[in-house]
């Protein structure tokens, strides 16, 4: 059987999915959608390394894993705390109502 | 000298602790500042958690004095102390500690009473310095996250002020979406070297010296993945197409943690940069160094055009750090013992410069608490000389004009350059440092010089003499105190900020031959160099 | 330092010193500066005959007072050459300046600017005194400019007067465009012989190519040219004549003027050694003779017409020295600065009596008003238009001679011509002022001057009766020739007024021509005989010519003048503003407006950072795995 | 004594500015004292640069009063002073026309005074820095720190279009410096690779071979930073902005020290760092020079604004002193070295008038002047005095360097010397005429009828200026028996090039003829 195409296959799936989720950041308005894209993209990253650490009987990757994972939690909380201010300023947690700050 | 080293001899664990102590020492102090929070009453405790800062920032500061003449490495090899941490630790630490001097004052005058903000203060320092430390990509991430994540915080640290939490909600938004890059490079390094310790990728690519047509794929993905991970990395050092969060969250930011930001992200970003690169990016099969080449053109050049007709001066200097990113680059890409030294000098120089101007750019906001626009600043040299000529010399001193500690971080940084033979690179970073004057000579015309339409009149007869009518500051001023806005108190801690900038900028300026000396030193425990 | 050098440095000194007390304590030496001033100079005289003697009896030296310049291999000393030239020019410049002096004290009496003037001529004298002792090119040339700067302020001395600032500014300008040629010549003369002292020049001038030894001639040419008021530059001299009437005749008939002809001879070896440089001089001479007196002719500024004459005669020595008969040029030169001086002062002295009237058609019939006056006057003019026994006709003489003898029959006949016309239009100055009826207008009273200003008119006057026997024809075996040609014997193509034709033929033709020119006058303006307007409108072009100055001011401004003038207006406001700024500001405005245009990248819209990010990141990958 | 002698230089140089620290204490208000201290600090810092004057060896071209400190070791730049017959005088004439120009500025000066005269003093010591440093780096460090002090007095105390001109000024130069220093680092660092030897030391560095092609490029490079001091004709026209915006003081010290600099630096650093490169480039150097010569008196003849007149006639000046250097003879160096002097002592007492016209009418326009001498005789003598010594004529200091500089260049490049002896008319024209329509005729102007006449203070101001160039004029030999041995050595380093210079010439085929 021939491992590589395996490995190979993960890591296209994961740089699909990785795709998806910066299009999703890319093209989304509201700050929900686009954190759960920038999920996507972490989770994306995940894939890969979970299959790599796989493929190669390393534990590394596996470990980086969860780290990212705790990291993401982590990220999820601030992204709530700043989404509810910035709610109660614009109204909206629309991405077009930030534009305050340019040139 | 007590020596911890001999102390906590063959003890692993204790060693790795260690090689941490100094980022360990703030983030214990961190905790304190949040306990004491529970304790006594906010007022007081905004105080005390202040002094509790500094304090942690000084205990950090010994026991870097302690360490600094040995090499540990802990956890397994992902985090190492050498000299290289000590310089930049040094540099970290004096931002975190110039930082907070400033804060107290910035947020005494807008009654924003809150302990927590000094502890995010000290976690984001150690976190800056963990980064510098790490050597593994799970640390780099991690640290990166946990500063990035308290950066996010500060950001958006004045409530009910929507341009502060805009601020943070770009940089969060922008700074994930990076960090995502980051994540996946590391991916594919991973899957072409199978590790994530700097060190063994370095030998991993040292001992197979790849030729194109030997495991391409491997190749390609080992060069997707660093490129990703530069994108992570030159986020944070906000080099020209990654450098859009700069300017937005410097603005909204309250001004000490523009501050923070600008010197010590900088600083962390820039440090760990030149670990990764010197260990994985010189090699040759992946030559890097043009693409480096065209960022660091495209950096400074960016960043002087938009600062130039730029009237907000949080934006302006926000700009102008972007330009600065631009010249530093090129200390990296020159490399070598001459290089990276010379960009080390310049980080520390960068850091006095940018504080001092942060210090003074909150004194006037709190003196006269008016907004940060240019405008404002017109005849504040005559109001208040002495700051304004600190704010001048500052400002020189971003220009790069000599005896300022900013000329001499670009002569290292360009000898260098041109020692490795990048005269156009050199050339090109001159002209731009050429007409970047313009624009923080454009502040400095402000402060001093008020602009009187009418040509053919001599200033001195009329305009200078004549009676307060015009409203300027300063032509009042010119005939004494008349009509002014009282001179309030400058408040000592910013005093003291701005007085160690002043003398720093001035004697790495003119003798900088103990920082070059240290930044040399400390350059030699980086690899392949 | 041996007494010898001590009188020589006493000479200078004396005016230096008056120049120096009148221009810096002027305000509280006033009365004194005239009398005092005139004592030093007369005290300079008297040393110079001293030295005359000595050199006369014994032979000429140098003296060094310092080394001036010492750059490397270019040294220059301050010191000075007394020769049998320089003495004889000493003696007169002092002398005459002495008579001057003492003139002028009566003549500018309640002038203000009494001090002032005082210091002016002194420092003239001074300058005059050391550009004839100079011994060397380089001292020559810095009291040639010196002699320029006093003639410069003189002319302008009455400074609230439009027109005389602008003469003065005219003759320096001038003068500059002359000294110009000179300094060049200057340069080249030591870069092609490696110094600048007189003597090793003139030893080692033969070892130079001719072309070079020409051009050296043509561009010092230039100089005198310029100095001497001759043909191309000679359009600033009528103009000086706005300067006080005394310092025209010390200044601008006597002394400076004459300096061309002087430094000609003094360098008749480079001229000697060039042929061609030397006919350069001959023409010039003669054209400026014939053209100044031709416009003289037809003058009514008293002071003007003896401008012009004195253009004329110079004109007269240019052709002199210009054929090599140096003797006979510095013969005429020293009676012209007498009898020129004379009539200058005359003419101040009618102007003084009748307080400041130039305009001859306002005179006549002056002769009962003021007799010594007109007297000098006439003598003057008697020896101007070389009628014997007087001075004028022994020198004008001695240089027609040798012009004919020279084979120069052609510039013999125009001078013979020049003679005709000298007569007449001094002649009909002398009439219109001193004789026929008066067009004074009647409530003007007209005085003779006081004796302060008549006697050293009187003393000129005798020494323009007798000064000219020193030069008896033939002129060969005279006492001054035999005197002054110790000098000149080492220039070979000398030409001697060698007798292949009787002298007294020659002489006779000139004293004709000056007697058929008084005749005319006397007809004309006495007689009446002839309807002068009648012969205006016959030979109206010629007498406009004439009248107009032959144009050469309209031609000089419209060919020169205005276009310098109109090229500078261009590089200023075209080449300096339009292009260079506009370059520069072009950049300027180029980059504000190029960083306008890339601020609108931070357009504040979280979608766009977020694409430049991701293109930056596909550039990169792009510009990595394309390449 | 003998320790005083040791660090003359470092004393002269950082005297001014322990002076301006001192006035740093001095209470603001008292305006008249603080104007007295800085005259009075800076007349002792002239006295104390004399001694250099008294204990220079004239008879050897070695730098001496040297001084020598490690600096930088990374970097082998070293604090190295020291100077020699060129710099001696460059410093003297520092020092003078500094404390000139603060005794000229009490009526000029009206508001600011403490920071006026703090600056003042603070541009004197690196003005004196720039000329006494022998390391490339050091030199660097002063040279462009300079021009900070200038543009605060150019910007703050000028008059009309006063922040244009400032602006315009250190842009222009800055750029200038900035790409300077691209070529002195190269240098530096092209003597790294030949010797292995990390040194700034300019006479070491002197040693360096560069290879011609980057020769020429660096000598462009450096060029351009020079020629904007200079300025040479087409970088020159920052001058007329900023001269007649300044303050008097500033352009007396504009005229009088700062465009030296540009020569200065060819002389020090450019032509003995690349000689065959200047000997190559020499010819367009030189039409440059011609150029700005007429070019600057022809654009001053129609200038109606005084300051701009003396400033385009500076311009024209500065060429001949670049003619007699890049002709490269002794003769010619000696007198544009000379000139150097000259023109300082000349034009910034044309500047000095200029400024007192200006301090009592509040104009510049020539137009509204006239018939001024009867009003102000000792104004209108001392003035006149200052133009003729600008015109160049004999007897004043400026004939001596001007027909130096001509007699110098007259046999090698005949063409140009003719062309620029020419000024020499151009330069009576402009000055005489100016001088007459502001000093002379009838007043038309009522304003001028109270007019008032020099004050005691301002002929002191004048008076140095003056009985030097008289001094200068009469017995110039003091100066040049001390410049000569240095421009001697000068002139010799080049002529040791000339040889390999030839050599490229045949090789490249340029300029056959």
């Amino acid at each position: 059987m021939n491992v590589n195409v395996n490995v190979n296959d993960y890591l296209a799936v994961a740089s699909i999915i990785f795709c998806i989720g910066a299009l999703g950041v890319l093209i989304r308005k509201n700050l929900i959608t686009i954190f759960l894209s920038l999920e996507l993209m972490f989770n994306a990253a995940n894939l890969g390394f979970v299959a790599v650490s796989e493929y190669l009987n390393l534990i590394s990757g596996d470990i980086f894993v969860i780290f990212i994972m705790v990291v993401a939690a982590a990220e999820a909380a601030i992204l709530l705390g700043i989404a509810i201010a910035f709610y109660r300023e614009k109204g909206a947690i629309s991405m077009d109502k930030a534009n305050e700050l340019k040139f | 000298m007590l020596d911890l080293a001999q102390i906590y001899n063959g003890y692993y664990f204790e060693k790795s602790l260690l090689s941490i102590m100094p980022e360990a020492v703030l983030i214990v102090f961190a905790f304190l500042i949040l306990l004491a929070g529970l304790f006594n009453s906010p007022s007081k405790n905004s105080l005390n958690s202040y002094y509790l800062a500094l304090i942690g920032i000084a205990f950090s500061f010994l026991y870097l004095f302690m360490l600094s003449d040995h090499t540990i490495k802990g956890f397994y090899g992902s985090i190492i102390f050498d000299k290289f941490d000590v310089f930049l630790f040094t540099a970290i630490l004096l931002s975190g500690f110039l930082t907070i001097l400033m804060s107290k004052n910035y947020f005494d005058t807008r009654s924003v009473l809150m302990p927590e903000y000094y502890s995010l203060v000290l976690f984001s320092v150690s976190a800056m310095m963990l980064l510098v430390a790490s050597l593994n990509l799970i640390m780099i991430f991690l640290s990166i996250e946990f500063m990035s994540i308290c950066a996010y915080i500060l950001t958006g640290y004045l409530k009910g002020e929507s341009r502060s939490t805009e601020a943070a909600m770009k940089y969060f938004v922008l700074g994930t979406f990076a960090s995502a890059f980051l994540l996946f490079g590391a991916v594919f390094i991973y899957a072409a070297t199978g590790h994530l310790s700097l060190y063994k990728i370095h030998n991993f690519i040292f001992k197979q010296n790849y030729k194109v047509h030997y495991a391409y794929n491997l190749h390609t993905f080992l060069a997707i993945g660093l490129i990703l991970l530069l994108v992570g990395l030159a986020f944070k050092m906000s080099l020209f197409p990654f450098h859009a969060w700069t300017p937005d969250s410097y603005d909204g930011a309250p001004t000490p943690v523009t501050n923070l930001m600008a010197t010590g992200i900088k600083i962390a970003a820039f440090g760990v940069f030149i670990r990764v690169f010197t260990s994985i990016y010189h090699f040759d099969v992946f030559n890097f160094y043009n693409i480096l080449w065209i960022l660091a053109i495209l950096t400074m050049t960016f960043g002087n055009f938009a600062a130039l007709l730029q009237t907000d001066l949080k934006r302006l200097i926000a700009y102008s750090s972007i330009a600065q990113a631009g010249y530093i680059l090129i200390g990296v890409i020159a490399g070598g013992y001459y290089g990276i030294s010379g960009t080390l000098f310049y980080l520390l120089a960068y850091v006095f410069m940018t504080a001092g101007a942060f210090a003074i750019i909150i004194m006037f906001e709190n003196l006269n608490l008016t907004s940060v626009d240019i405008k404002s600043y017109s005849g504040l040299g005559y109001k208040y000389p002495l700051a304004g000529a600190a704010f001048s010399f500052f400002l020189l001193s971003l220009a790069g004009i000599p005896v300022t500690s900013g000329f001499m971080g670009k002569f290292f940084v360009f000898s260098a350059a041109i020692k490795s033979g990048y005269y156009w690179l050199v050339f090109i970073a001159l002209l731009n440092s050429a007409f970047a004057a313009y624009y923080y000579i454009k502040i400095i015309v402000k402060m001093y010089m008020i602009d009187d339409e009418q040509p053919n009149i001599p200033n001195n007869y009329n305009n200078m003499a004549a009676a307060p009518t015009n409203g300027t500051g300063a032509r009042a001023s010119a005939n004494g105190e008349t009509g002014l806005v009282k001179e309030k108190a400058v408040p000592s801690a910013l005093l003291i900020a701005v007085i160690i900038c002043l003398i720093f900028t001035l004697i790495l300026g003119i003798f900088p031959q103990p920082f070059i000396s240290f930044a040399s030193k400390s350059v030699t425990s980086l690899w392949s160099i | 330092m041996n007494s010898k050098d001590l009188i020589v440095w006493l000479i200078p000194f004396f005016p230096l010193l008056g120049a120096i007390l009148w221009g810096v304590f002027g305000k509280y030496l006033k009365n004194y500066s005239g009398y005092l001033g005139s004592l030093f100079i007369v005290i300079s005289f008297i040393l110079s005959t001293v030295i005359f003697f000595m050199v006369a009896y014994g032979h000429g030296f140098t003296s060094t007072l310092y080394p001036w310049i010492d750059a490397s291999y270019f040294k220059v000393n301050v010191s000075t050459t007394i020769d049998r030239l320089s003495v004889v020019m000493l003696v007169m410049v002092t002398g005459i300046s002495a008579l001057v002096h003492i003139y002028s004290i009566g003549y500018m009496k309640d002038d203000k600017g009494f001090a002032r003037y005082f210091s002016y001529l002194n420092l003239f004298v001074f300058s005059m005194i050391m550009l004839i002792m100079a011994n060397n090119f380089l001292m020559l040339y810095v009291f040639w400019e010196a002699v320029g700067l006093c003639s410069y302020v003189l002319i302008g001395f009455w400074y609230e007067k439009k027109s005389a600032v602008e003469a003065g500014k005219k003759a320096f300008i001038v003068n500059r465009i002359g000294d110009f040629g000179f300094a060049l010549g200057v340069m080249l003369i030591f870069i092609t012989i490696g110094t600048l002292n007189y003597s090793t020049v003139f030893s080692d001038i033969h070892t130079l190519p001719p072309y070079l030894i020409t051009t050296i001639a043509l561009l010092l040419l230039a100089g005198a040219v310029g100095k001497s008021a001759q043909f191309p530059l000679y359009v600033w001299l009528p103009d000086a004549m706005e300067g006080p009437t005394p310092v025209s005749a010390l200044i601008h008939a006597a002394t400076m003027v004459t300096a061309g002809v002087y430094l000609i001879a003094r360098c008749h070896v480079i001229f000697s050694y060039s042929p061609d440089a030397s006919d350069v001089v001959l023409i010039i001479g003669g054209t400026t003779a014939f053209i100044a007196a031709f416009i003289a002719m037809t003058q009514f500024d008293i002071k003007r017409i003896i401008a012009y004459s004195t253009i004329s005669q110079i004109g007269y020595m240019f052709m002199a020295v210009g054929i090599g008969s140096y003797a006979a040029g510095m013969f005429h030169l020293l009676s012209h600065a007498i009898f020129k001086g004379l009539l200058f002062l005359t003419a101040g002295s009618v102007m003084h009596g009748m307080s400041g009237e130039l305009d001859l058609r306002k005179m006549g019939g002056l002769y009962s008003k003021m007799k010594k006056t007109a007297i000098t006057f006439i003598v003057g003019g008697l020896a101007l238009s070389g009628i014997p026994p007087f001075s004028g006709f022994f020198s004008k003489d001695a240089i027609l001679a040798s012009l004919f003898n020279k084979g120069d029959y052609f510039f013999w006949v125009i001078g013979e011509l020049v003679a005709f016309m000298t007569a007449f239009y001094i002649f009909r100055l002398i009439f219109n002022v001193f004789f026929g009826e008066s067009h004074v207008d009647k409530n003007l009273h007209v005085h003779e001057s006081p004796n302060i200003m008549t006697i050293p008119l009187i003393i000129l006057a005798c020494f323009a009766a007798v000064f000219g026997f020193i030069g008896m024809p033939p002129f060969n075996h005279s006492i001054f020739y035999n005197f002054i040609n110790k000098d000149f014997a080492n220039s070979f193509n000398f030409a001697p007024a060698i007798n292949n034709y009787p002298w007294y033929l020659l002489s006779a033709v000139s004293v004709i021509a000056g007697l058929t020119g008084i005749y005319t006058a006397y007809v004309f303006y006495i007689k009446k005989s002839f309807d002068l307007e009648k012969l205006k409108s016959k030979f109206k072009p010629i007498y406009d010519l004439s009248y107009n100055k032959l144009y050469v001011d309209e031609i000089y401004d419209f060919v020169i003048v205005s276009p310098v003038k109109n090229f500078s207006i261009f590089l200023w406001r075209v080449v300096d503003t339009i292009f260079i700024d506009g370059a520069v500001n072009g950049i300027a405005q180029w980059i504000s407006v190029t960083s306008s245009k890339v601020r609108k990248v931070q357009n504040g819209m979280l979608m766009s950072y977020l694409f430049t990010l991701t293109l930056g990141v596909i550039a990169l990958l792009a510009y990595y795995f394309v390449k | 004594m003998s320790i005083f002698l040791k660090y003359i230089l470092s004393i002269i140089i950082f005297f001014p500015l322990l002076s301006a620290f001192i006035l740093v204490f001095v209470n603001k208000k008292a305006e008249g004292l603080l104007r007295n201290l800085a005259t009075i600090l800076s007349f002792a810092e002239f006295v104390i640069s004399l001694f250099l004057f008294i204990y220079f060896k004239s008879n050897t071209y070695e730098f001496q009063f040297i001084e020598r400190f490690s600096w930088i070791r990374e970097f082998g730049a070293s604090y190295f002073l020291g100077i020699d017959g060129v710099s001696l005088f460059m410093i003297l004439l520092t020092t003078l026309m500094t404390f000139v120009s603060l005794l000229s500025s009490y009526k000029y000066i009206k508001d600011h005074v403490k920071e006026f005269v703090i600056l003042m003093l603070v541009l004197e010591t690196f003005m004196l820095g720039t000329f006494a440093s022998l390391d490339v780096l050091l030199f660097y460090l002063f040279w462009e720190f300079m021009l900070i002090p200038m543009y605060f007095i150019i910007g703050m105390w000028g008059s009309g279009r006063r922040i244009y001109s400032a602006v315009k000024f250190i842009l222009y130069t800055l750029a200038g410096s900035l790409i300077m220093l691209f070529g002195l680092i190269t240098i530096f660092i092209l003597h790294y690779e030949q010797t292995g030897d990390f040194t700034f030391n300019l006479l070491k560095l002197y040693n360096t071979n560069i290879p011609l092609t980057l020769q020429i490029v660096l000598f462009i490079a450096i060029f351009l930073g020079f020629a904007v001091k200079v300025p040479v004709f087409p970088f020159h026209t920052w001058l007329p902005d900023a001269h007649t915006e300044a303050p008097t003081a500033g352009s007396v010290i504009l005229a009088g020290v700062l465009l030296k600099f540009g020569v200065y630096g060819f002389f020090r650093f450019a032509i003995p760092l690349m000689p065959e490169a200047a000997l190559i480039l020499t010819p367009i150097i030189l039409v440059l020079a011609v150029i700005s010569i007429i070019y600057g008196a022809l654009v001053s003849i129609v200038q109606k604004d005084l300051k701009r007149l003396v400033a385009f006639s500076s311009v024209s000046h500065m060429g001949f002193i670049m003619l007699g250097l890049f002709a490269m003879t002794a003769v010619s160096v000696d007198g544009s070295v000379l000139q150097m002097i000259n023109h300082g002592i000349s034009t910034g007492a044309l500047f000095l008038f200029v400024g007192m016209l200006y301090e009592r009418r509040h104009t510049r326009l020539i137009a509204d002047f006239g018939g001024l001498a009867k009003k102000a005789p000792i104004l209108a003598a001392l003035f006149m005095i200052a133009v003729l010594s600008s015109v160049g004529l004999p007897g004043l200091n400026g004939f001596v360097g001007e027909f130096l500089i001509l007699v110098g260049s007259f046999k090698q490049y005949t063409i140009f010397t003719i062309f620029a002896t020419s000024g020499i008319i151009f330069a009576a024209v402009y000055l005489l005429w100016m001088f007459q329509r502001v000093m002379f005729q009838d007043i038309t102007n009522q304003k001028n009828e109270d007019f008032k006449d020099m004050t005691f203070r301002e002929i002191m101001t004048v008076l140095p200026l003056i009985l030097l160039m008289f001094f200068i004029g009469l017995y110039p030999d003091v100066f040049l028996s001390r410049i000569n041995p240095t421009v001697v050595h000068f002139v010799n380093i080049i002529e040791h090039n000339k040889y390999a210079y030839n050599l490229i010439k045949a090789k490249m085929g340029l300029f056959n003829a």
